[in-house]
């Protein structure tokens, strides 16, 4: 209904804009027609054309006619609008393809089965998906409008998924669309269709981050840093986020709170890697605790080396 | 209690207990006074709210940063919620109008328990200072947007609990209104006011009082739940201590969705005062809307899961919620149809309040109708925390009952007042609303089909048009508005003296002085006819 | 119901209203309580060896007793009303009397349950449940808070009684005008009733 | 005037009803006892649904009461249990 292009985006789009047309089409000329006859009725009715009104108490057939047509229009909206959500009701088909998407304040993560892992959605086309809904800390939410699918992603729960088959080429639009705090309208990424063929030559290749050859010092650091959202909470320019700014961070004093006490010390290669592992261990003097959340197994060493290299150049 | 030398013949606004002006009115337990408390109390909080929803339209102007950060537009719609819903809309028409006219109407001196009835407003007081504390104290003002939906609510640094234990506090005097009407309404009709020959305003806040009861202690104890979490440690909602973040969901829709029929009865319940009135006719349907009042209160008990289609509930309960969310939307329909009916060979007198009315029943049609796509299953999961939500529930609380509301200020302006307003600058106001609205809420439901998500304080590009449009309409809306509430407060000042019935009413509160007197009635009257019996 | 009454404003003495209200308050609090019944049978169906583990930890003496001591005070306070109504200051007193020291009683009784289980390392946020299963800690969130909250309620019961003892003392409440009396004795059997629920569902479920 | 029926009850009545009410409990307490499995809830929750039936009907008088309030009752211990009933739609079908 938005763009004609994208009826078939996927194999939910034909049902649900039959949902909608029904709804709406019904809605509007309820709208229009009620609308018209209350200006009509003000208008014919008026004090000066009649002054005396005729007094009617109700009647009871009226009354029965308008109870049972609406009811007989609502029911079929139900009907139109439980079908456009079948389609993907219990288990996906046999030859499904499984990602996991892993939501955690404020990026999206997408682990395929043979471990490749990204901050984009790659799907091949005319192949039902089967998309795991994970998070790691708030309810976020998996929206494609172009699909028409939307999922709520919910922490402590590991049994929701949400399947379907793209059906068109393209990149499209993938929304954080469950409130989940400060960079909520910043959590967005895309989904991209491929021809199968294309899509198989993408997944095998399994080498982890492209590295840019040459470029600055750090470049390849703040790609991966980019990639798996530690931009959404720390700056690279002094200025005060969710965390502290990455900003003269490298080999400076530091005072930290462990448990209750506070010590001071200095935010060598060490440090940095166990504030990436096991954050919550030793806290930043004035942030809080309980918001950052372990990269573990998320970062290999080597991209740790690369972040390193990167804050060493702010 | 009233002292012997009170003359009884003087208007409510004479009587004087306390040499002290204010005391005079915070300590007051005439219903009318408390009515009008509240009307100033909800008005005062109203334009913060209001302001606050224009600079989150000045922020959605242009994509990017344009007037505040993130954490602050976040902040914004919070409170601009918590202000709107538990401060200005539930209370609202009640409170206000409920308080002034439910005794009149029905023939009484007051409300069955009036002491307990200033109680209420001082808990909404109370409430309402420590809702408003969240926003000085501690880290910064809550951004969990008015729904506290779990874990967020744990994980966020902002101050929270201030916000939670207000809404716990509000709800109590939400629950002690309730229970005031409905007594006051077993008990204290007039001789001769049978349940059938009781207007149908007092029919919509009795079923009001109902919800009011049955559902608050339910947000309630979940507030409180979600408050020991958050001290205590105790599990209840965060998985990370085993609970499970969707019974949040339920328990807090258990209430809210029935919370929003205690929103529109009330204006329901003007409009079928209001048209009547104007048409000088009895109501189509008398029965048919009590039934259908009645209907809405007890099917809305059980649609709560519509709001969270997405949320990961099993299959068998969205259709089960979703037949049951078509099933509510019937009553409403019944009751559109009487009123329309009403006006079928009425002698039509177009006066403001008629225009407010009109006004309700046009925008509020849109609302409704938008909400069967959200109570279809497909549709919703699409739309489901877009703008086109945004958009529904703007038309049906703002269009709705906000308008009613107005259509309510209108009507029974004279009466509270004993002043007549300015047609003109009414009429002025009125069409500037209207345009105002249109303009800012209908691009909201465009904006949601295509998918922009709700709560966004940034959005991309292809969003940018319909956000133009509705910035700019806002900015009328606020406006006329203003011009609206502007000729009222001059008019109760400087306005003309009224007649005690300008609009040839005939329920029971145009049959007393106004404004009234302390009593309301010399002695109480004896109910023959039906209450829009215009059989003369 | 039907017939009106004329109420003067002056001496409001409405009988059948003051209850009506107080029934309606008492479906609020049902409600209130509801919410928390919700909550615990979602969360036994979803942990349902967790809470009958959990259960047995509990001692169903204690419980058991203390259903008792409600019950009976239960009996006292609506005895008290058909006193009242015989006119029968001096009997009504001391079965009002006997309703709250049996209050005090239940209140003592539950101290040293609680007590028990803090020097067993048992309370919200302890270190000891930090570590038991999910399940159990939930059990121990939902014992805690809704006795808790019941706890408080007695509390507000006895307070509430012990107006009324004052009033029937000094004469405002009397054989004409017992409707306080009768609306603590509803609030007080809306503590027992709930009570009868938590019982089994705390200590018995094993 | 004063229209609320003044209907005593005597004591021997409420003194009956406390004894049952007592048995009761101690008869939940064994069936519980014995090893039902999943029944045991649904046992005890049926015992303590009779004794909050005879606790409404006798200590809160309902049985000597006006109709209205009966129906008031009912209609709210409906209202609650459905809200359980179409809440557990959810939980069991997931
Ligand atoms: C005054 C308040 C009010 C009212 C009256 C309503 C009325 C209705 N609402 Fe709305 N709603 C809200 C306030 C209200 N709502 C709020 C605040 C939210 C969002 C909360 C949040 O997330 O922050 C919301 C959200 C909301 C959702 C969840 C959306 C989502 O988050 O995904 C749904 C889904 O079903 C819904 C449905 C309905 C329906 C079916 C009605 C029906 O009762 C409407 C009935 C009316 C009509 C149908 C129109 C009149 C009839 C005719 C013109 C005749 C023709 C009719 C037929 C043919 C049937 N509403
Ligand atoms: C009654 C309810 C009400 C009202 C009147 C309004 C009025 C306005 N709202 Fe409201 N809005 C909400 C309830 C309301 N809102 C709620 C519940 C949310 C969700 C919050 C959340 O997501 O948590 C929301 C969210 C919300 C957003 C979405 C934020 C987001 O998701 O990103 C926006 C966006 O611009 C917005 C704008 C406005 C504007 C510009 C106005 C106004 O400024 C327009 C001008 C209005 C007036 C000048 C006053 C109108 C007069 C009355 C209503 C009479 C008073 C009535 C009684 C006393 C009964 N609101
Ligand atoms: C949800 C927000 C969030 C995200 C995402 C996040 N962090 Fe953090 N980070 C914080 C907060 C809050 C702190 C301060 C509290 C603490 O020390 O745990 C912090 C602290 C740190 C510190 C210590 C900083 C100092 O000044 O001593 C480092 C290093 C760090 N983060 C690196 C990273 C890296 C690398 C990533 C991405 C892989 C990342 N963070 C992602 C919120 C976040
Ligand atoms: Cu993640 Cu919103
Ligand atoms: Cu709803």
């Amino acid at each position: 209904m938005i763009n004609r292009e994208l009826i078939d985006a996927s194999n939910l789009v034909a049902g649900v804009d039959k949902a909608f047309w029904v709804i709406l089409t019904i809605s509007f000329i309820f709208l229009i027609g009620l609308t018209i006859t209350m200006l009509y009725f003000v208008y014919k009715y008026n004090k000066k054309r009649n002054p005396k009104a005729t007094q009617i108490e109700g009647s009871i057939k009226l009354e029965i006619i308008w109870t049972t047509i609406p009811l007989a229009l609502v029911l079929l909206m139900f009907y139109y609008g439980w079908q456009g959500y079948t389609p993907v009701t219990g288990d996906p088909p046999d030859d499904a393809m499984e990602v996991t998407a892993v939501a955690r304040m404020w990026s999206f993560q997408f682990q395929y089965e043979n471990g490749k892992k990204t901050d984009t959605l790659y799907l091949p086309k005319d192949k039902p998906v089967k998309i795991n809904m994970k998070s790691l800390d708030v309810i976020h939410g998996l929206f494609i409008p172009a699909f028409r699918v939307k999922s709520d992603m919910v922490p402590g729960r590991d049994d929701m998924f949400r399947w379907f088959i793209p059906h068109l080429e393209g990149k499209f639009d993938l929304f954080c669309t469950e409130y989940c705090g400060l960079s909520h309208s910043y959590m967005y990424t895309s989904a991209v269709v491929m021809p199968e063929d294309k899509f198989n030559e993408w997944y095998k290749d399994t080498t982890k981050v492209v590295i840019p050859a040459g470029g600055k010092p750090g470049q390849a650091g703040l790609g991966v840093m980019k990639r798996i959202g530690c931009i959404a909470c720390h700056s690279s320019d002094g200025s005060r986020l969710i965390g502290p700014s990455f900003k003269g961070l490298y080999n400076q004093p530091k005072v930290v709170i462990i448990g209750k006490e506070e010590k001071e010390i200095t935010a060598d290669d060490e440090y940095i890697k166990r504030s990436i592992f096991e954050p919550n261990a030793e806290i930043v003097k004035g942030f809080n605790k309980g918001l950052m959340l372990s990269y573990k197994d998320q970062l290999t060493d080597e991209e740790i080396e690369l972040i390193i290299e990167y804050l060493k150049t702010l | 209690m009233a002292e012997p030398t009170i003359n009884l013949e003087q208007s409510f606004y004479e009587v004087k207990n306390y040499k002290s002006p204010i005391l005079n009115w915070i300590l007051s337990t005439d219903h009318k006074r408390i009515g009008l408390l509240y009307l100033y109390s909800i008005m005062t909080f109203f334009v913060v709210g209001a302001l606050l929803g224009l600079a989150m339209k000045l922020e959605l102007i242009a994509p990017g940063k344009t007037i505040m950060e993130a954490q602050t537009y976040n902040a914004a719609f919070t409170f601009h919620g918590i202000i709107m819903i538990f401060l200005i809309i539930i209370p609202g028409l009640p409170a206000v109008f409920g308080n002034f006219l439910l005794p009149i109407m029905i023939g009484a001196k007051d409300v069955a328990f009036p002491k307990l009835n200033l109680l209420s407003w001082w808990i909404y007081v109370l409430g309402a200072i420590v809702a408003l504390l969240s926003q000085v104290m501690g880290d910064g003002p809550p951004d969990t947007g008015w729904t506290f939906y779990a874990p967020y609510s744990f994980k966020t640094t902002s101050t929270v609990l201030p916000a939670l234990i207000g809404a716990f506090i509000l709800g109590f005097s939400s629950i002690l209104t309730g229970l005031n009407f409905i007594v006051t309404i077993h008990r204290m009709r007039a001789p001769g006011m049978t349940w059938l020959k009781m207007p149908l305003f007092p029919w919509t806040l009795y079923a009001t009082a109902w919800i009011q009861l049955l559902a608050t202690p339910v947000v309630g104890i979940t507030l409180l739940m979600v408050i020991a979490e958050k001290m205590f440690q105790i599990g209840f909602f965060d998985p990370a201590l085993g609970g499970d973040p969707i019974l949040f969901q339920h328990l807090f829709w258990i209430y809210s969705h029935p919370a929003v029929y205690i929103m529109i009865l009330p204006a329901m319940g003007v409009i079928s005062e209001v048209i009547p009135t104007f048409c000088q006719k009895t109501i189509f349907g008398y029965k048919a809307i009590i039934a259908s009042t009645l209907l809405i209160a007890f099917v809305g008990y059980f649609v709560w899961g519509h709001h969270m289609y997405t949320a990961g509930m099993s299959d068998t309960a969205l259709w089960l919620f979703s037949l049951l969310t078509f099933l509510v939307a019937i009553p409403s329909a019944i009751k559109i149809f009487n009123w329309i009916a009403t006006l079928y060979k009425g002698s039509i007198n177009l006066e403001i309040p008629l225009y407010w009315a009109l006004g309700f029943l046009f925008l509020f049609m849109i609302g409704g109708l938008t909400g069967l796509v959200l109570g279809s299953v497909a549709t919703d999961v699409y739309v489901h925390d877009t703008s086109f939500v945004v958009a529904h529930f703007h038309f049906v609380m703002f269009g709705g009952t906000g308008t009613g509301f107005f259509a309510a200020l209108h009507y029974w302006f004279p009466k509270m007042y004993g002043k007549s307003y300015d047609n003109t600058w009414a009429k002025v106001g009125f069409w500037g609303f209207i345009i105002g609205f249109m303009m800012l809420y209908m691009p909201m439901f465009t904006l949601g089909m295509q998918g922009m998500p709700r709560r966004y304080f940034d959005y991309l590009e292809q969003f940018h048009g319909g956000n133009i449009l509705s910035s700019f309409g806002a900015i009328i809306l606020i406006a006329s508005l203003a011009i609206v509430i502007i000729n009222l407060v001059t008019s109760a000042k400087r306005g003309k003296k009224a007649p005690k019935n300008p609009w040839d009413g005939i329920t029971l509160e145009w049959q007393v002085d106004s404004p009234p007197t302390l009593e309301n009635f010399e002695t109480i009257p004896v109910v023959e006819k039906g209450p829009y019996d215009y059989k003369k | 119901m039907e017939n009106q009454v004329h109420i003067q404003a002056h001496d409001h003495y409405d009988h059948e209203g003051s209850k009506l209200g107080m029934w309606l308050f008492i479906f609020t609090e049902f409600l209130l309580f509801g919410g928390l019944f919700i909550t615990y049978a979602v969360y036994k169906y979803m942990n349902p060896v967790a809470f009958h583990m959990a259960a047995e930890e509990l001692s169903v003496t204690v419980g058991a007793i203390n259903t008792v001591i409600l019950l009976v005070s239960s009996a006292t306070i609506a005895m008290s009303i058909s006193a009242m109504q015989y006119n029968d200051v001096k009997l009504t007193k001391r079965l009002l009397l006997a309703t709250i020291l049996l209050a005090i009683v239940f209140l003592v009784n539950k101290y040293f349950e609680w007590g028990a289980k803090i020097s067993h390392g048992i309370y919200p946020g302890s270190e000891q449940l930090m570590e038991v299963s999910r399940g159990e800690l939930l059990f121990y969130g939902l014992y805690f808070f809704m006795t808790g909250l019941h706890a408080l309620h007695i509390i507000i019961g006895v307070v509430f009684i012990a107006v009324v003892y004052f009033k029937v003392a000094n004469g405002t409440v009397h054989a004409e005008r017992y409707v306080l009396l009768e609306n603590s004795g509803l609030y007080w059997h809306l503590v027992d009733a709930i009570w009868i629920f938590l019982f089994p569902l705390f200590y018995l479920i094993t | 005037m004063d229209n609320h029926s003044k209907h005593i009850v005597p004591y021997k009545t409420y003194l009956i009803i406390l004894a049952s009410l007592i048995v009761l409990t101690i008869l939940s307490i064994l069936i519980t006892e014995i090893e039902l499995g999943e029944y045991s809830t649904a046992g005890a929750l049926i015992f303590a649904s009779v004794k909050t039936f005879l606790v409404l009907s006798y200590f809160m008088h309902l049985k000597f009461d006006n109709l209205i309030l009966k129906i008031f009752v009912g209609l709210v211990i409906a209202v609650f249990v459905a809200v359980v009933v179409i809440t557990f739609m959810d939980y069991i079908h997931r």
